[in-house]
């Protein structure tokens, strides 16, 4: 399983993508995984925001994640 | 409302919007172009660097349009961000809209810029001259 | 606020905007462009003529900037009509405002082209298949 | 003493300016110019509204007007 990151959070992880397949416990959903990076990367919880998007689209914290599917981390946007 | 024009660009050309807004049933053009500043908070910007989760990017734009156009009567949208490095006073973002009357292409345009804002995975680093920050990422 | 440009032209340029309001103490552009409807009242329009009271509508026109330079903190504005015979699609006025945030110009832009409609000295004759009729001239 | 005609008020007097040193009775304000407008072409009763300018402004109908003024007569505006 693997993460995709941008902005601040390819900067927090240090690298622009995060392989989980090495980690015991895998998340099966966007909650879960945002507890293990909160874990792995205390300053994740700094962050004004953080959200997850599944496939390219927002996904709520219940959303389950699985092997095949595209998951990044949406750090607070800023476009514009 | 015609195809509309949704693209993440390294560099938006500014005076090629009107062409493709320009339109027989419109009487009237609305563009926001958003530049860089010079300044953020009294500290002298160098330059903003932009980067995007582009495939989302693309797909959240074209639900902005979307949403617009199920609001107002438009005819044209034209929605373009650049990605990469952008000095003082080069565009960034730029939406433009066509409509038979001024007051839905303004409230449109607004619409769209303000929710590009809110929800589009594109993301912006300042640069200062001895630091550099990601816009809005902390409280 | 740098010295706006306030001008009447024979044909407008929609491609030197940008230009004339790029600018480094900026964040926003919006910009209006009035354009040749084809329609009005399900009437077929052919082509619109222009005509102002030149050197009244430059007053009034720089009225409409004084005023909104005071409501709102402009950095620069182009504000520019034409006269003559118009066509379907061809602009007929752009207004245009740079400012810091966002809010400002788009704010800006609404009021001086409403205002622009209310007072400044032009007039616009419709011109139909077999007929040409003064608009707003009749209640 | 000379009128500029615009817009429709050029096409109701059929001219482009309307010289009244011929007329017996000459305006001394916009109210009095207004008025003999409306009694010489009844068609000026019909705008949606007519406003002077003297000397370039916008002119309330006591606005004294003389030889020496630049006068315009301002059928509703369209521009835009």
């Amino acid at each position: 399983m693997e993460i995709i990151l941008f902005g601040i959070a390819r900067d927090i992880v240090g690298k622009s993508s995060l392989d989980l397949s090495s980690y015991n416990e895998k998340p099966h959903s966007v909650g879960e995984l945002i507890h293990l990076l909160n874990d792995a990367y205390p300053d994740f919880n700094k962050l004004s925001s953080l959200a997850v998007a599944v496939n390219g689209e927002y996904a709520s914290l219940e959303a389950q994640i699985g092997q095949k599917d595209e998951i990044a981390i949406i750090p607070p946007v800023s476009g514009g | 409302m015609e195809k509309p024009i949704i693209e993440i660009v390294e560099t938006i050309d500014t005076t090629q919007v009107y062409d493709e807004l320009s339109d027989a049933k419109s009487g009237g053009i609305c563009v926001f172009i958003g530049t860089v500043r010079d300044f953020t908070d009294n500290e002298s910007v160098i330059s903003l660097e932009f980067e995007a989760y582009k495939s989302m990017a693309l797909k959240e734009m074209a639900k902005i349009v979307d949403q617009a156009s199920a609001k107002w009567p438009l005819n044209k949208v034209v929605i373009r961000h650049a990605v990469g490095l952008k000095k003082v006073k080069e565009p960034v973002v730029i939406i433009g809209v066509s409509t038979a009357h001024r007051d839905a292409c303004f409230t449109a345009c607004r619409y769209m810029i303000d929710t590009l804002k809110e929800t589009v995975p594109i993301w912006k680093k300042e640069m200062f001259k001895n630091k550099s920050v990601w816009v809005s990422a902390h409280p």
